[in-house]
């Protein structure tokens, strides 16, 4: 640095000529999905959420091995069981896993149900074990469990309900329907509310009109009635699962207006930005407009609006089963456990049969964040 | 306002500002100079604490000494800076389009600063906000009020940012680049509204531009940056005319100047056009204040009729708003003229015309692939979701050109044929500089290798050096490839450079028209004579003459008998020599 | 006899708008013994507050109030009530006597004429009973001769006898063979004068006097506040949505042995409220007498608010014959399976593989008796045998009863097949509307599993299932048992023989006789016939023994050919009874048909002890 | 102008698409099998009480139920003459109401207020929550007050409406001394309104705004903070905040307007859902809503009040859209309806 007698500042150091050259260095070969999940690995919580819920996946088809308990075993002397601490010491010394062996008995005054633990015998866990059979995976036969209630006694990690049968396993076995097939209806509604969105909302004019008639008649039709004339027309013989499949690709289909009509209203402001403009004009064909340059712009809405459809799909079912439509047993789903959870008694003398709300609000709080961290990975101003 | 030692990064790569440091005074006008992508618009927001999230400003401090004793804006709460923000210091935005919100009225975001800052309230700040419009040349500023951001054309927005920066009459006004859009005469028009506030306020004024012309005339200190550093910084008349850095040499040496005079080119008999537009026209509705109100439509182009030469440049030039851009559109099919012109395409010369008016699909992709955009606003037609590699392999994608790496390859090729480094594939766009994204955006449209391009103004945001290294390149692919232009630009010293042929452009009308040397050398139309007078020097000795200026500058009705306008009664365009046409009444 | 007035009325009749207490009675008023009664001869005054879940269960209160012409009494023995006694010869002829001195609760006299109008100019009236009199009052197509010799005495007089007739005017939901005469004659389009009836119907917003007389005429619906009624409370809200008060009627006809009239209790105060909440505001002591709305599940949470709530829960025995029973179609579409259906070993294995304890224990407590669908203790013609036979759990016989049958063949997972060779999926159809049978069918579920049927559960709409269940479209269907489990040798056997589509197990035999054989089928199975055969000789017979021995044999047939696989019988019914209420029973019958619910058990003798 | 001409064409198709509508309407209320009264007839003897079956019959003629389905709808509609000459929705009747016996005017007129009250409470709660929140919550991303409301949210979410109201109810009742359903105390039905009318009604809609407005606030929020989060970027952003406007009213005045285009468009469902979005709601709760109405009459295919509900809902969905789509307009000037151009 130097400062000219005239006041005037130069730059002393060395000068090359070269235009443009830039000092950072990218590598060049990574792919888009490599830098967004470099990238959204920087996102803790989405990071921790996507494993959980990969984790919650991976876990499904061994929910048979984990529980220790089939989601329909009854436990008939242990109706409304209550939750069984697992402890490690009895009296001052280390014993392994053991639980106390608990009696129901029904007490007349009250018309409840009162659990008297056995506090002298102290039942170990066995692990490995055989008990019950179900299908691992669901087509290998098998009656080992990861744990199992020890010989004369019960293990209620969650306590059980009306019928005895054990919470903490139909969680698991619940995961396998809520998890799942829920899912479907809101691929199915994405796939037709985006498709029909774009088109209705980049071309405009007539495919438009159309569209939006569509989307008013459907939005107009009532879904209450539809209901009770599809629980009328299914065939008998069907089974819950195949019933309630039908029904989330129902839902999906009366589903969809809501998003198309987000879909259009975006893009119809969005057709108008040059960039849209440029990619015309380069000969780009309204499906690669709408993919690569319109749909991108609106994803944080689609992952926040699908985040939260979750939910309302894993629950579709609790209101549907106010009109004879839901879930119903012997599937196991946390809606249909919640459906039974759903009287006083079950709030105020036997809370533990609420408990499946846990899990739906962990699994929706790890898609939100899993969802957020997607969105904040793929937000190009955070770069 | 002094700043020292700034130095700004992103994340933990090597810092883009390195310990920059410049100073002003009030009243006076510093002007930022430098290559593009050298930090200075980085610098500039850092002053006002506006940097992106990501970047990180490592070290450095700002002393803001406005009416109420110096302040060190680093340290300042984020309340106190609300206070100085568009109230003591405002800025000029390089970009106007994307800087301006698309969904509220230009009046609207204008008026917005008096009201916040509780300068002026209803009428009175209504009055003013109608009062800076009229300085800063909007000929009907009670419709530019009422226009949204999109009905305007580049240089109007960007004076709508000016008019948004000066309302206010802060005590230092950032201006980034805030004439690149602008004609020169109404350039000279700014200029003059500035340094008038300047004088009565003592503003103080930070410019960035790369119009060494515009230096000349207005600064009083210069800073020249190139990479992230100051180069060289000293009283514009000595750095002007006695560069010391090498990089200020070569900046200089760069800038283009009109040639003297130039030798009569042959013409050929029977002009073979690759485009032709004959009587084209393009009229605009406007929303209107409501839905009741009856709507306002605006004339954007009249009547057009001009060709473009197969592996010759045409350039337009003209008053901002006078439908340049628009003219361009159509040239591309992106816009559709009102009925009954005919927009006549001819790939090769023996090849039949097609009319852009009505092309069905595969015919329009088959012109797509021929004809490019370099387009005014770089920013905007830049998919912000969409790496700058995505973005270039683009073209090539959409018409099935080689394979994906060829495709890079080819990319990385084109950012090195515009200056800028192949490592910068990856970015987004928002991740550039104004001067590097119009380069983007030539890149994108010489992916395809077209054969007639359209370059709406694509180097006004570009420092001289790299401009000069962009003129050779469309030179040079031109008479390699036989590429034909439409270019358009304010800069008359580039136009001369490049053009084969002028048209010059007022109030949607074509008034001069003619072979460059013609044009430059024996100007006819008043307008045209005041677009050459009103072009800036690099010379310091050699002020713009605005008497000319003010004379062609003026409505079209206080021009002499022979060419004014009346109304909607226009002269016609009448031959004055070899292909040399004046609208005026023989 | 001396009457003391209420003070209810007082101010009115001091007013002079009521007649004084003397004069509102009929001259001779039905006396009620409570003390006889082993009840507490109680004092007037209070507000009970009740609940309902519709709007349109205000009807609730014509139940409840339970004023009949004749009535059941605590034993199930019909008495006459609004009426002063009723002669019958033979079945055949019966003379309705009526209260000399009664009046409407407007104060009109209630005479002969009321009766006249509504046979005359009601029942037979084309626009108004488009299908002329009703089904109970036709004897082989035969309509009565009704006579109306003088004010108080109406004669109803047939050639052939009429068994249903008493029994159908003391149910809870009563043929009003009499109406306000006096109120409702400016509505009839005989009566009225044109003009006036226009005006009406205008205001009304109805298209026809018929209509018009129609809506006016809801004796049971109970909407009307100003219809008059003979019933103990009469409405006195008009347009009330949630909330409807009902006060004493001042010319009710039954006063106590001290002479105070009844009812006691001066307002009845009935708020609708969404099923799923009449638990939770009974907790909160929000309600001074509540059943309707309560289900065993509750108890426990009741229990728990009574010392917070202020009130007792008692537990009454529900009086349908079963609380859950299986009904398996007879009538069901499709071949194979009805033929297997049909087989009374079918249905004695699937019911001998049901494990009722466990499912008492799980909804019940174990309080419920367990056992198939059968009258209950109460009724003459109860037998502990019935109760048990084919229901005690014993799946290996069940295994040995389908074995028997053919069933013989299994899929891979052990399901049995039908001789055609489809496995053997039996779908049970329920009205989705009670928890309680959704869990018992759980565990059938398992139960069935373990003699190779499997079970498809599928909750349907309450209407949709009675619709599938009609058209033979419903393969086995979850319903109560017979609603009347107390039956007395005079109840008419109807719902127990193949006469009433209502029974799940039969309803296009139902449908045969009730549509004269213009829709459904003939029965066709021995042991129907045979039920046929009975309740046309009970129909005929007019000796109490005699028909008591009828309806014996067919409780008897019903128990061996398990038409209907009843799971639990006698399950409890809570009551929350405010603590200050006195004279509810504490252990009773709830029971709609005998029984009227509450109305049985007199809620006029209701009282507060404050 | 053409926004005014573009209002008129809307109105017109409007009006067409109601009769589509209308026509698929009455269709699947009719899809399950029987109809009110034959319903009504075998319930009445299924429960032994054959004494209102001629009642039921009577209103079978009366109402022309005992006609071709396509000559019901005509005949409702007003297209035709009905037993009494020409009376149907055209004519302004609106039809007669099988289960409660009243003209259907009669009945759905009380009970809209309230639904209007109940949905309205419940449509501000969530603006005014869920407005706020994902504005904050975009401003603050990634801080507690994210996670929170986030967490909140997802939990009302997550959690079926019934229950959860239960809880409330039972809590809200036995600590807070709230009351159990309905939506004033029973004494003041029918009252006019006063100041203590006035209390009661709002002290009963604490809860059931409460339950309604979480899920319909969780999803406004995240989507909100969604779409903000996109826009903070914009450059047009930092334009503002060099007006120096501060982080809230720029936040307010620029973003919000762009981010608030998907909501705009859902302003379609805010109409009808003010009448019926909080049926099976309503049903638990016990609000003497159009819901219960509506569900009750549907499940006892009480042909001619679902059928008007219904009606009003589907009129109340189109001018929804109606409105959304002359809102956008307004919102975005950008935005033409028209095809695509060039
Ligand atoms: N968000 C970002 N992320 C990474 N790099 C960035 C980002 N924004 C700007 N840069 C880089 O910082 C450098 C300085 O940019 P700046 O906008 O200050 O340039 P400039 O001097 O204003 O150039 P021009 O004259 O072209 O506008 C450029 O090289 C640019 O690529
Ligand atoms: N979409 C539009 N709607 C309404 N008016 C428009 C629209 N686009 C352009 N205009 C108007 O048309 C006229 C010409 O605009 P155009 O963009 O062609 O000008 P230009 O010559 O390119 O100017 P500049 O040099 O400032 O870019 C201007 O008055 C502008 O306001
Ligand atoms: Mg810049
Ligand atoms: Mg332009």
């Amino acid at each position: 640095m130097s400062t000219l007698p005239d006041g005037r500042y130069v730059d002393d150091r060395p000068y090359e000529r070269d235009l443009g050259e830039e000092a950072r260095n990218a590598d060049l070969d990574v792919s888009n999905t490599r830098l967004v999940w470099r990238r959204f690995r920087e996102h803790k919580l989405g990071l921790v959420s996507a494993l959980f819920l990969l984790f919650s996946y991976l876990m499904l088809p061994f929910a048979g091995f984990i529980s220790p308990y089939t989601a329909n075993e009854r436990a008939p002397d242990h109706l409304y069981g209550a939750p069984q601490g697992i402890h490690l010491f009895h009296e001052g010394s280390l014993i392994g896993p053991y639980v106390y062996p608990i009696t129901a008995e029904v007490n007349l005054e009250t018309f409840s149900w009162e659990y008297i633990r056995d506090y002298d015998n102290p039942a170990k866990l066995e692990f490995f074990c055989e008990a019950s059979y179900y299908k691992l995976a669901g087509f290998i036969k098998t009656n080992r469990h990861l744990f199992c209630a020890p010989e004369g006694a019960t293990v209620f990690l969650l306590g059980a309900d009306r019928l005895g049968r054990d919470v903490f396993s139909r969680i698991l076995y619940g995961a396998q329907l809520s998890l799942t097939v829920g899912l479907v209806g809101i691929t199915v509604s994405f796939f037709i509310g985006i498709i029909l969105g774009s088109i209705a909302g980049y071309f405009g004019g007539f495919l438009d009109w159309i569209i939006n008639r569509v989307i008013e008649i459907l939005r107009s039709l009532p879904e209450l009635p539809l209901w009770l004339a599809l629980s009328a027309a299914v065939p008998s013989h069907w089974s819950p699962v195949a019933v309630f499949f039908i029904i989330s690709i129902i839902l999906g289909i009366l589903d969809w207006p809501g998003l198309a009509r987000a879909v259009r209203s975006k893009f119809l402001s969005l057709r108008e930005e040059e960039f849209v403009r440029a990619a015309e004009m380069m000969g780009a064909k309204p499906s690669r407009v709408i993919g690569k340059h319109l749909l991108p712009n609106f994803l944080s809405h689609l992952i926040a609006s699908a985040t939260l459809s979750i939910p309302a799909m894993i629950l579709g079912e609790t209101a549907l089963s106010f009109l004879g439509l839901g879930l119903r047993a012997p599937a196991v789903s946390w809606g249909v456990m919640l459906n039974d959870a759903q009287n006083l008694a079950s709030i105020e003398i036997y809370p533990w049969t609420a408990i499946p709300m846990l899990p739906i609000v962990i699994i929706v709080l790890a898609f939100n964040f899993f969802g957020d961290g997607l969105r904040d990975a793929l937000d190009p101003n955070r770069s | 306002m002094k700043v020292e030692g700034l130095t700004i990064g992103f994340g933990n790569a090597a810092p883009v500002v390195e310990d920059v440091g410049f100073s002003v005074e009030p009243g006076e006008t510093l002007a930022l100079v430098g290559e593009s992508g050298s930090g200075k618009t980085l610098s500039c927001r850092a002053a006002l604490r506006i940097l992106p999230e990501v970047a990180q400003v490592h070290s450095g401090s700002v002393v803001f000494d406005g009416s109420n004793g110096p302040v060190d804006l680093m340290g300042l709460s984020e309340r106190a800076m609300c206070d100085i923000r568009g109230n003591r210091i405002s800025m000029i935005f390089q970009e106007p389009m994307r800087s301006l919100s698309p969904l509220h009225r230009i009046g609207n975001q204008v008026i917005e600063v008096l009201r916040l800052h509780g300068t002026a309230k209803g009428q009175g700040a209504y009055k003013r906000v109608i009062e800076t419009f009229e300085r800063v040349g909007f000929a009907d500023p009670e419709r530019i009020y009422q226009s949204y951001p999109f009905e305007l054309s580049g240089g109007m927005r960007q004076r709508a940012m000016i008019a948004m920066a000066v309302v206010g009459k802060p005590d230092l006004l950032i201006a980034d680049e805030p004439t690149t859009a602008l004609d020169v005469t109404t350039q000279a028009q700014v200029l003059g509204l500035i340094k008038e506030i300047q004088q009565d306020n003592g503003m103080a004024m930070i410019l960035v531009t790369h119009d060494l012309g515009v230096v000349a005339n207005l600064a009083d200190t210069v800073t020249v940056m190139n990479r992230g550093r100051v180069m060289e910084a000293g009283p514009a008349p000595l750095v002007l005319g006695d560069p010391q850095h090498g990089y200020t040499k070569d900046l200089f040496a760069a800038a283009p100047k009109i040639p003297d005079s130039g030798e009569e080119v042959s013409r050929e008999d029977k002009p073979d056009y690759i485009l032709e537009m004959r009587n084209v026209s393009k009229t605009y509705t406007l929303k209107g204040k409501a839905a009741w109100h009856p709507k306002i439509h605006v004339q954007a182009v009249r009547g057009i009729e001009f060709g473009v030469e197969r592996g010759r440049t045409l350039a337009v030039v003209g008053e901002s708003g006078s439908g340049k851009t628009t003219c361009a559109r159509m040239a591309l099919g992106a816009e559709r003229a009102d009925p009954g012109a005919e927009i006549l395409f001819r790939a090769k010369p023996d090849a039949d015309t097609v009319n852009l008016q009505d092309l069905d699909t595969s015919a329009r992709l088959a012109f797509q692939r021929q004809a490019q955009m370099v387009f005014q606003d770089p920013y905007s037609t830049l998919n912000p979701r969409m790496r700058v590699k995505d973005a270039l392999c683009e073209p090539m994608d959409i018409h099935k050109l080689g394979t994906r790496p060829e495709r890079v390859d080819r990319a990385a090729e084109m950012l090195r044929w515009v200056g800028l480094s192949p490592n910068m594939l990856t970015r987004y766009p928002h991740a550039f500089s104004g001067g590097q994204r119009q380069r983007l955006s030539i890149a994108r449209a010489l992916m395809l290798g077209p054969t007639f391009l359209v370059c709406d103004e694509p180097t006004s945001a570009l420092d001289v050096s790299v401009q000069e290294q962009v003129l050779q390149l469309l030179e040079e692919i031109r008479d390699r490839l036989n590429l034909s232009y439409m270019f358009i630009s304010h800069d008359l010293a580039v136009v001369a450079r490049i053009a084969d042929e002028v048209a010059v452009m007022r109030e949607g009308l074509v008034v001069e028209q003619g072979p460059t040397e013609v044009l430059f050398h024996n100007p006819q139309h008043p307008y045209t004579k005041a677009l050459l007078a009103a072009q800036p020097e690099p010379d310091i000795n050699r002020p713009i003459n605005l008497k000319i200026v003010a004379q062609g500058a003026g409505s079209p009705s206080t021009w002499p008998e022979a060419y004014r306008f009346d109304g909607t009664s226009v002269p016609p365009l009448t031959e004055m020599g070899l292909g040399h046409k004046v609208r005026c009444y023989a | 006899a001396q009457y003391t007035e209420s003070s209810f009325w007082q101010t009115d009749v001091d007013a002079g708008s009521l007649p004084p207490i003397a004069e509102r009675l009929p001259y001779v008023p039905l006396v009620v013994d409570l003390e006889a009664k082993g009840r507490v001869t109680g004092r007037q005054g209070g507000t009970l507050r009740t609940l309902v879940t519709r709007s349109k269960d205000v009807r609730q209160m014509v139940v409840y109030g339970y004023a009949r012409l004749v009535g059941y009494d605590e034993t199930y023995e019909i008495r006459p009530d609004i009426l002063a006694a009723l002669d019958i010869e033979d079945n055949r002829k019966f003379t309705l006597r009526l209260r000399p001195g009664h009046r409407w609760s407007d104060g009109h006299p209630f005479t002969s004429e009321d009766f006249r109008y509504w046979w005359e100019d009601v029942a037979n009236n084309p626009d108004l009973s488009p299908s002329g009199p009703l089904e109970f009052l036709r004897v082989d197509d035969e309509l009565p001769t009704v006579t109306f010799p003088d004010e108080n005495t109406v004669i109803y007089e047939w050639s052939g006898p009429n068994p249903e007739f008493v029994q159908q005017l003391a149910e809870a939901r009563p043929p009003f063979i009499y109406r306000p005469a006096h109120f409702l004659k400016r509505f009839h389009a005989k009566y009225a004068d044109e003009d006036s009836l226009r005006a009406e119907l205008r205001a009304k917003r109805v298209r026809s006097w018929a209509a018009l007389h129609n809506k006016s005429d809801n004796m049971y619906k109970f909407d009307n506040a100003d219809l008059p009624t003979l019933q103990p409370w009469m409405l006195a809200t008009k347009d009330a949505k949630s909330r409807y008060l009902f006060v004493k009627n001042p010319f009710y006809h039954r006063v106590d042995t001290k002479g105070t009239q009844l009812p006691y209790l001066d307002i009845i105060e009935m708020n609708v409220v969404s099923s799923g909440l009449v638990a939770a505001k009974a907790n909160a002591g929000e309600v001074d007498l509540q059943a309707r709305g309560l289900d065993f599940k509750d108890i426990a949470v009741l229990k728990k608010g009574e010392a917070m709530g202020g009130y007792h829960t008692e537990l009454w025995k529900n009086g349908t014959a079963s609380q859950i029973a299986i009904y398996l179609n007879l009538n069901y579409n499709d071949d194979g399976w009805r033929n297997l259906m049909r087989d009374v070993r079918f249905r004695r294995a699937l019911s001998l593989s049901i494990d009722r304890k466990i499912i008492n224990k799980a909804l019940y407590f174990g309080l419920a008796h367990e056992g198939n669908m059968t009258v209950l203790p109460q009724s003459p013609f109860h037998k502990p045998e019935n109760l048990t036979a084919w229901a005690e759990f014993d799946p290996e016989k069940a295994n040995a009863l389908l074995d028997e049958i053919g069933l013989t063949e299994r899929n891979r997972e052990g399901q049995r097949l039908l001789p055609d060779g489809r496995p053997l999926w039996l779908v049970v159809e329920t009205a989705g509307e009670r928890q309680e049978v959704e869990n018992a069918l759980q565990i059938v579920v398992d139960n069935w599993r373990d003699i190779g049927v499997k079970m498809i559960m599928r909750p349907l709409e309450r209407d949709i299932l009675r619709n599938r269940v009609y058209s033979g479209q419903t393969q086995s269907a979850v319903w109560f048992g017979w609603d009347n489990g107390l039956p007395q040798p005079s109840t008419p056997p109807m719902f127990a023989v193949p006469q009433q589509q209502e029974f799940f197990a039969w309803p296009k035999w139902g449908q045969y006789y009730q549509t004269h054989g213009e829709a459904g089928e003939a029965p066709d199975m021995p042991e129907a016939i045979r039920l046929m055969e009975l309740a046309a000789a009970w129909k005929q017979s007019t000796s109490e023994a005699k028909r008591g021995d009828i309806w014996q044999e067919i409780v008897d047939i019903h128990a061996d050919q398990v038409f209907a696989i009843g799971l639990l019988s006698g399950a409890r019914q809570p009551v929350v009874v405010n603590n200050d209420l006195i004279n509810v029973p504490q252990k009773a019958i709830w029971a709609w048909s005998p029984g009227a619910h509450f109305g049985v058990h007199r809620p006029d003798e209701f009282w507060f002890d404050r | 102008m053409a926004m005014l001409r573009f209002a008129v064409f809307r109105l017109f198709t409007m009006l067409a698409t109601l009769v589509v509508v209308s026509v698929l309407i009455f269709i699947i209320i009719n899809l399950p099998p029987g109809d009110y009264l034959s319903n009504q007839i075998n319930e009445l003897r299924a429960t032994g009480q054959s004494s209102g079956v001629a009642k039921a019959e009577f209103l079978r003629q009366e109402y022309a139920l005992d006609r071709p389905l396509w000559e019901q709808y005509l005949i409702w509609m007003g297209f035709a003459p009905g037993p009494h000459g020409f009376s149907g929705l055209l004519q302004g009747e609106f039809g007669w109401s099988f289960e409660f016996d009243r003209p259907v005017a009669e009945l759905v007129g009380g009970a809209l207020w309230l639904t209007v009250l109940v949905n309205l409470a419940a449509i501000l709660f969530v603006y005014m929550v869920a407005l706020p929140l994902g504005v904050i919550a975009a401003a603050r991303a990634k801080t507690w007050i994210d996670y929170t409301s986030a967490f909140v949210g997802y939990l009302g979410l997550a959690t079926p409406n019934f229950l959860l109201a239960l809880i409330l109810f039972y809590y809200g009742n036995r600590y807070l001394n709230l009351p159990i359903g309905g939506l004033m105390d029973p004494k003041f039905e029918g009252e006019p309104m006063s100041f203590e009318k006035m209390k009661s009604v709002l002290v009963h809609l604490i809860i059931p705004t409460f339950v309604i407005g979480t899920s319909g606030a969780a999803a406004m929020m995240q989507r909100l903070r969604a779409n903000l989060l996109d826009e903070l970027g914009k450059p047009y952003v930092e334009t503002a905040r060099a007006k120096g406007m501060s982080e809230s009213r720029m936040l307010v005045k620029y973003p919000l307007r762009v981010a608030f285009n998907p909501f705009v468009a859902d302003i379609g469902t805010l109409l009808p859902a003010m009448v019926s979005g909080s049926v099976l709601v309503s049903v638990v709760l016990g609000l003497q809503t159009i819901g219960p109405v509506l569900l009750t009459a549907l499940k006892s295919q009480d042909l001619f009040l679902s059928a008007f509900v219904l009606m009003f809902v589907a009129l109340l969905t189109l001018i929804g859209t109606l409105i959304s789509d002359l809102l956008l307009a307004l919102l975005d000037p950008r935005i033409r309806f028209g095809g695509r151009s060039s």
